[in-house]
């Protein structure tokens, strides 16, 4: 990774403030000119009704690691100034935040393509497991092939986009 | 040579404990050889194992294939396809 | 549009704040799992030098209308839940906000795919013009041909991913 | 027929104002015969009409080409290439 990159990198049972979040990240890469992130919910729903909480286990000593990792690939591949990521593990309900990607650049389709593909490599890569709870009972929740596919676009594709 | 074995998430509640310290006879040094000789256990573990790509492996913290090697010391984890995020 | 997206465009001098917008944004879809947004901010430097302050000429009778048909060719195109877009005219001064587009989805690729689109065609059909000035004195900025390319990536092309 | 025409950013400061309503002519109906009418004015027009796809035009507030037509009572715009974003 480019030594000029900002990385800032959290896992955490604690919810976060996305505004004050994107606010250090700016102070942090003043020479931005464009910034992309992507929030992950909790969904009200899911495919076995509705949900009253969810919970997130994760591997305390290799989580940092592996998005640390994801987040070098990314400023290997692009041209970035920032990034941020939080992750949130432990119990969470209906519509909690559950995860923050926020990168800054200096032209937007670097910062699109990098928060895209963070998120592809986590949803994939990174130790977490969720739990969803609700009038169904409790389940652990399945992998989604269209994850593994995604990222997997990045990998047959040598230039910066997914095609 | 003796590994510390971590669960989690479906497999933790399936062997029903979150990690082991086991002492490893000779030639079991893959996780492809740890796995044919922790389902030796019994069913539990058989079933665990026979599903395939079903269950992820990773060796001191780096998510590794089958055919992966460990050392004396090192920690080994078995868990499901990851969904955070 | 389908009638179920959610969609508020505001064309407007002020400054907005981040957090307070997505948090709106997100009560008014809470059924979203997936957010994605992009902010454009002005850059210290340009090609010319350092900026000291930038001034936004708009048409004020076409561009809310253009931002309209913008988000409704992203709704009708993805299976979207809510649209937020600010855009800011007047003069500003180097590290402030220009734009804001927020997307909400169930799924996160939907999220940023509209999300790019719609800053491509933001960029290239809203009739918004940027003046920098600095040392170097001022000027209007040059349209980039990338921008434009950026937008036919998506006429190309009859799926949803730019290729 | 009359129409009113808007200039913006660049192509307002070349003409040295932000609007106008004309009287044209039989058969000035689109864009680019509105630009060749205007050119006629003299240099100032020409330069600004002859640098090709530079300047771009909106009729009722809808970005057309230069084959659109327009009608009596119509807002036509010409601006450069939009910068926002």
């Amino acid at each position: 990774m480019s030594e000029s990159v900002y990385l800032n990198i959290s896992v955490q049972p604690e919810d976060f403030e996305i505004g004050t979040e994107l606010q250090q990240l700016r102070a942090a890469t003043p020479q931005a000119g464009a910034l992309v992130n992507f929030v992950g919910l909790v969904r009200e729903m899911s495919a076995a009704g509705q949900i009253s909480e969810m919970v997130i286990e994760h591997y305390p000593a290799m989580t940092e690691k592996a998005l640390q990792q994801i987040a070098q690939q990314a400023a290997q591949r692009w041209s970035l100034l920032g990034i941020r990521m939080i992750h949130r593990v432990g119990p969470l309900t209906a519509q909690a935040q559950i995860v923050l990607v926020a990168v800054t650049s200096l032209h937007r389709q670097a910062a699109f393509e990098a928060c895209a593909f963070m998120m592809d490599y986590l949803k994939t890569e990174a130790p977490f497991w969720k739990k969803e709870i609700g009038g169904f009972g409790q389940h652990w929740v399945e992998a989604r092939v269209s994850d593994e596919q995604a990222k997997q676009q990045w990998q047959k594709n040598s230039g910066k986009s997914p095609t | 040579m003796n590994i510390t074995i971590l669960y989690f998430a479906r497999i933790k509640e399936v062997v029903n404990y979150s990690s082991e310290e086991v002492a490893l006879p000779d030639g079991v040094e893959t996780i492809v050889a740890l796995k044919s000789w922790l389902s030796g256990r019994g069913d539990t573990w058989q079933k665990l194992f026979s599903g395939g790509g079903v269950v992820r492996a990773a060796i001191n913290h780096e998510l590794v294939d089958d055919m992966a090697t460990f050392e004396d010391g090192d920690e080994v984890a078995f868990f499901p396809p990851v969904t955070g995020g």
